[in-house]
């Protein structure tokens, strides 16, 4: 067991900030309901240290507060991608030795999404921190369809280079937009019987491992990571189930 | 304004000669071609507004249906004014018509031309007498509530709902916006038609629609009352319907429009020859209802790198310029875009910020410059993010910039919460007093590193407009000159939508704005 | 009834933000850690959109979530200061007219506490915010007598000049010290049966007119507090015992 | 540095021959006293250190016992050696024989005066040895380990708890904090006397003992190898126990220490003579253990307002180096105090606050300016505050200060907490870095508001100087010419620990030291 609690400047005094907006008029009243507000949350020692009146009946809050609550950091186990991330050299020739034959990726933005920077670090030449994009490893054939790209064009283009791999990029999200985006291609994909034809890997600053498992995929990759981090995953994949 | 480094003006001029030339090349295909989006507009300034069943709207309709017929070279107004004389009814009640399959425009007798342009311009000119009305409002407004000084302090919002964003828009007023830009849904610029009505659904953004522009207008104008200084409304007329919602934002006293001669080619991957030719028309909308556009050139830094490719932002400004010029706007309505996007690890990146913001303040000395603040390097740290919007905003006070579009702190988080907003007016306000007359105060050393910065971007924005004007502008586009991003000729969306000019062709329209702005002289 | 909860760009959204640090090193386990310890209070669609290790075994968060908890507004009373605040010529008119006597009034910031700037003004002849201090006040006698005054001390002296208030401030505290020099205040008054003798008064950035109440005094005055919301209320007061 | 305004050279050397006149002032008083603090110092320079049954420091013990028997006006060190001679045992067995009421040192049989002084040089020389011992240290760790570049960043520590203390400052080190201060707990600078042992309950502070300075000094020497960059450690040597703090400074190898001649007269009420004895003494233990100074004219703008009360600082600064000479510091030891204390709302009190900095910067070239952060104008807006915190951290790299006192954004509400910390290292290395050089690139205008501020302060600072050398230093802090605050000459506590010495007055280490930093000549 190893329960920990926040800390401000003593071991387990719990502190926290918060900030928020409440839909009233500053006054006392206000401040009295951004207290209460935080004590439902069950916190002590709720100092509403700022109060702003925004206009139109709204007002900003400042809140510090303890909370008593802990969590247990032993019990907690998270999904992480296994794979242990190669270089650039390592992955090519363990492409060569371990697979025998080029791989194919495709990648996309899908749905309305247009942020390309994310999967464009992952695939373009240039590639992102120092390390080179998946089309500049000589055994992978990168197919990058840009933004915008339909769910179907996205498969089409996949049977069509007979991809190993399809790449997912998605960062714009409101009202969860980027949860359906996933879960239908995941959905076309089973309907057509392709799920188990394609690795299916998910990228972009709001998806971690766990929700791309949640989701359907087979990885998730968020904010931070490197081409490497997908190659290797890939190539130890499509060389664990030839074996 | 204080002139802080040397800009050498020889080379300044150069960069504007071969701007010149750069336009000269694509003027042929602008004068030669019309588009379906221009022709929307030309209905929509005689008058012709709302949707059919299927939510269709009528310019779409109307002009859907001549484009069907393979007439649309001669110009809708033709068409739609040989109705009206034919029919004795209005340019709507034309339109209405036409969507309820009860006439087809190209099969009615043809009436002389010379009467049809004499009704069809009896339209276009009560259009024109409300822009001419609300240009009017707008200046009698400014000078019984005038505008805060520059920088201006822009905010957008961005809830997908309009009467959320009109909350959120009048309480930024309070706190001391003087813009606020109702940001658009994702993908909009990708609709062939403006959507119609007010809007409560939107992603990352709200749909600009005429009656979303009045409501927001409407609730501004009352915060103005209630502030006392003048609040400017703006949105976006980018991508496939540009010159469109140039008309509607021109009807409904927008105060700024983002127009950019490229954005739309690079960031849309909008077809070239059709954005050419709606940035044109578009640009004469704004011209005539003296609205103050804002360039995208901050756009280039979201992908390339802000030290590398300082030099394509303001090659850019300089072919927005000059194109800008050639649609009637004048320098005081010219919001060239720039941007503070500098990784904040570099050492001593504040005062390469500061030169580039200088050097483009000397280069545009009229133009109400948008300076675009932090994105790329935010991340989840709101604390540092607060930070790196403050110098973004004390790099704009002390170089003399317009327009400053405020950072948000949440920036790589979501779409501005109330109090991000409110934060962020209070930092610019914070910066900008606190530091009002900084820029008079110091000078920059002759062999500083600010100076050297400066005479490189320059000579190296020199080279690459040479280069332009050398092989062409599409040509240059289509080798990724701008934002590392290549799109071809013929490629891209809505390239289906231009359409040759036949010699007949009638704009009315274009006719009576290029008129009143004298781009015949 | 009027519920509220807090407002991030739509209403009701219940858009919150937090920030805090946990005693463990930075990693996928400890963010995750992060994202349960929001749970616990109740906090949905939480996102941890920033982790930091700080070193030494603690790493600093940013959360954005969500929190379904409201307050009912029109439920909230606030023990406010009643009395309304005049201004200096009608306060002096006041007590000439209604009490016919010279105020008298001793100020302290009390127990180890220097933080003379609240106290002074409220108390010295140049006031604070554009209004004179109680000093200044033809119709007062102020007696300020500065920093780290033991409570013995201030109740001799406001024996000795015949205090009609005793104002104290309180502005330092850990391990809540400043309640504690409060209630000693208090208790020492009860003790030797003075307590109804004076107005007790009680001022400071952590003080409001509630928790006054709560210690036993007769006001609390907080941040802002201007000379003439204190003399106003101390005028009024004696006016009324005097009826 | 960069020269980036006029300053009137005459008119700076007028204001220091004034302080020179000021201090000779009071020069009088200081040698012909002595105090119950200095002769405690003395003893604990003798080796004399641990508490009696009640917790009673033995120096306290030892100079009491002597007080009581009013011999004390010859020295507490002619006492303790006289016993060392007698009874043939070290200094700390003497203190333990008094304190367990076993002798009487003035009952004791006297010997030879310079016997007695042989014996006694013999164990000051010890400890001299031991402070040497730390200066080579200090030297040899910051050769291998360097310190950053100026300015420094400052930190403090303050839960109370000496090992939560040191948890943060190792984390504030790795972070990249330059120096880190233990804030003292609430109103220690009040005690007579100095608490011992390791310590885990303070009041918004934590005890300074001896073995608290040793914890921190271990735990960062720990983290000075880990990181590779020297962190410096500080602590607070005002109040009535200044001079004792300096030698457990000394001893324990800190770095830097408050100290000031006024702060604990204006701002702790202590007694004036007490107060400038004792920081005679003090500074010269500082300068011997090559300690760097941080005066507190800081603290006058927590009362006064910064820009009515400028001048006030400046000129505090000049009497603050005249009597740190008078004590042997270096320029290079005196870290001369300021503050970024004007209200943020003021226009342009950004250009007052940069034209303060840099005229101190160029009156003191050689000091490393200490420069604290905003704090009266901090409230509960952290976000705000973290951004008046930035504006503070640039006004420093722009005018070259020295010690960067970070501010937090939690000033309003509470001692830091551990992320406030690293917010506002993360703060300040950002500005540094992204500004490194800006102080390099800029020149102010001649005629500007910054040169005028600068000129209008240095009047008024010569005038306030030249008033004070007239009426005397005394007179002036009775008058409340510093920070609107009164002090009488006889008012203030520990006035009943000022002793006048004897012609025979005996004090080793004040002769040892002042022998060595050649303060006779
Ligand atoms: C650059 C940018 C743009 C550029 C995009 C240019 C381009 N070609 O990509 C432009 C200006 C065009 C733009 C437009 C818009 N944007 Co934008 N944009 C950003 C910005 C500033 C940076 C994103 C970025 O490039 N990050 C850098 C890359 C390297 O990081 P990354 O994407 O996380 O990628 C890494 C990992 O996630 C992962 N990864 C990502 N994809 C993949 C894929 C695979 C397979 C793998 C393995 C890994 C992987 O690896 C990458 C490298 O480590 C962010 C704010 C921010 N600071 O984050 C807003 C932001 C994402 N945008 C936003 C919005 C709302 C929009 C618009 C909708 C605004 C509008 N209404 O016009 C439009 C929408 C356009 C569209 N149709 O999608 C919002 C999204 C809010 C939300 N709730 O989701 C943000 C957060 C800004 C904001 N606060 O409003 N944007
Ligand atoms: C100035 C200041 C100092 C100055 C004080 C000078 C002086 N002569 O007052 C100096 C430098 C000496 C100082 C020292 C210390 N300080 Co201090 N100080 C502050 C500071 C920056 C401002 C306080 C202030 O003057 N506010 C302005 C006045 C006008 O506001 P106010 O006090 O709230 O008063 C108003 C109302 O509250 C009310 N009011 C107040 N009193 C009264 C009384 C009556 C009767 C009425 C009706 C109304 C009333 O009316 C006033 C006007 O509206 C605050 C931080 C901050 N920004 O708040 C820290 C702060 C209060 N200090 C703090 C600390 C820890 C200390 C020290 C303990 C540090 C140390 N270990 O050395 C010492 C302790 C000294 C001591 N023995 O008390 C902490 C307290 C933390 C906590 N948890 O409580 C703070 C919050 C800073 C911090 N973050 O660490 N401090
Ligand atoms: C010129 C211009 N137009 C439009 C937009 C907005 O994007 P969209 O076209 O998706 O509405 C931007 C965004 O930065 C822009 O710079
Ligand atoms: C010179 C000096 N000494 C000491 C202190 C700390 O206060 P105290 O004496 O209460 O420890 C300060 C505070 O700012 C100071 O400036």
């Amino acid at each position: 067991m190893n329960k920990i609690r926040p800390y401000g400047d003593t071991q387990n005094d719990g502190k926290i900030q918060l900030s928020f907006t409440l839909p009233a008029d500053a006054g006392p009243e206000t401040k009295e309901a951004a207290r209460r507000f935080a004590q439902k949350m069950g916190l002590k020692e709720v100092d509403v240290v700022y109060m702003q009146d925004l206009g139109e009946g709204f007002s900003f809050f400042v809140v510090y507060a303890k909370s008593e609550n802990s969590v247990d950091l032993d019990k907690i186990e998270v999904a992480k991608v296994e794979t242990e991330t190669m270089t650039y050299y390592e992955i090519n020739n363990f492409i060569k030795e371990k697979i025998g034959r080029k791989i194919n990726v495709v990648g996309a933005c899908t749905g309305f999404d247009a942020h390309t920077v994310g999967l464009d670090a992952i695939m373009n030449m240039k590639g992102y921190a120092g390390e080179y994009g998946l089309e500049r490893y000589p055994e992978i054939n990168a197919y990058n369809l840009g933004s915008q790209v339909p769910n179907e064009d996205l498969i089409k283009k996949g049977l069509e280079v007979n991809a190993d791999a399809i790449l997912v990029s998605q960062v714009v999200t409101q009202k969860g937009v980027h949860i359906n985006n996933l879960t239908e291609l995941v959905e076309l994909l089973e309907a057509e019987k392709l799920r188990e034809r394609f690795l299916l890997i998910v990228g972009g600053p709001r998806i971690s491992h766990d929700l791309a498992l949640e989701l359907g995929f087979d990885a998730g990759f968020g904010s931070g990571t490197t081409p490497p981090d997908v190659a290797s995953y890939i190539v130890q994949k499509i060389a664990e189930e030839q074996r | 304004m204080n002139e802080k480094i040397d800009v050498d003006k020889t080379k300044v001029e150069k960069c504007r000669k071969a701007s010149s030339e750069i336009a000269d090349g694509i003027q042929g295909y602008i004068d030669n071609n019309t588009t379906t989006s221009v022709e929307r507009t030309v209905l929509r300034l005689l008058g012709i507004n709302g949707v059919d069943e299927q939510d269709i709207p009528l310019p779409n309709v109307v002009v859907d249906h001549v484009l069907k017929d393979g007439e649309l070279n001669r110009g809708i107004a033709f068409w739609v004014g040989n109705a009206v004389l034919e029919l004795d009814i209005s340019p709507q009640e034309v339109a209405e018509a036409v969507s309820a399959g009860e006439i087809s425009l190209t099969e009615l007798p043809l009436h002389d031309s010379a009467e049809v342009k004499n009704k069809t311009e009896y339209y276009a000119e009560k259009m024109i007498k409300k822009i001419q009305k609300n240009n009017l409002k707008r200046r009698e407004m400014q000078k019984k509530f005038p505008p805060g000084p520059k920088p201006w302090l822009y905010v957008i919002v961005a809830t997908g709902n309009i009467y959320e964003d009109l909350k959120q828009a009048k309480a930024a007023a309070k706190e001391g916006a003087d813009i606020v830009a109702v940001i658009r849904s994702t993908a909009q610029s990708l609709l062939d038609y403006v959507p119609y009505g007010a809007t409560t659904e939107g992603f990352g953004g709200t749909y600009a629609t005429q009656e979303n522009f009045r409501i927001m207008r409407e609730g501004l104008d009352e915060a103005i009352k209630e502030t006392g200084h003048y609040v400017q409304l703006v949105n976006y007329c980018s991508g496939l319907s540009m010159p469109e919602i140039a008309a509607m934002g021109a009807l409904e006293r927008l105060d700024m429009m983002l127009n950019d001669a490229m954005y739309g080619i690079l960031f849309r991957d909008i077809n070239m020859e059709r954005t050419f030719i709606d940035q044109y028309f578009s640009r004469m909308i704004n011209a005539y209802a003296d609205i103050i556009i804002n360039t995208g050139e901050d756009n280039y830094l979201t992908t390339a790198d802000a030290v590398e490719e300082a030099h394509t932002v303001l090659a850019s400004e300089f072919i927005n310029e000059e194109l800008a010029f050639r649609s009637g706007l004048k320098a005081e309505q010219m919001g060239l875009g720039h941007a503070f996007e500098m990784n904040p690890e570099i050492e001593d990146g504040f005062l390469m910020e500061i030169a580039q913001a200088q050097l483009i303040r000397q280069i545009f000395p009229d133009a109400p410059l948008k300076y675009m603040p932090p994105t790329k390097f935010m991340d989840g740290n709101i604390f540092r993010g607060h930070l790196q919007d403050g110098m973004f905003n004390l790099a704009s006070i002390m170089t003399d910039q317009g327009i400053q579009l405020l950072g948000m702190l949440t920036e790589a988080i979501h779409t501005p919460f109330i109090q991000d907003r409110a934060l962020s007016i209070e930092n610019a306000k914070y910066i900008f007093n606190n530091a009002r007359h900084l820029s008079d105060e110091i000078v920059f050393k002759k062999d500083g590193k600010i100076q050297k910065r400066a005479d490189e971007v320059l000579d190296e924005t020199l080279k690459m407009l040479q280069q332009i004007s050398n092989k062409g502008l599409i040509k240059a586009v289509e080798e990724g000159m701008f934002a590392d991003i290549s799109r071809l000729k013929n490629g891209g969306k809505g390239a289906e939508g231009v359409i040759k000019k036949s010699k007949d062709y009638y704009n009315p329209l274009m006719e009576i704005i290029k008129e009143e702005l004298r781009l015949n002289e």
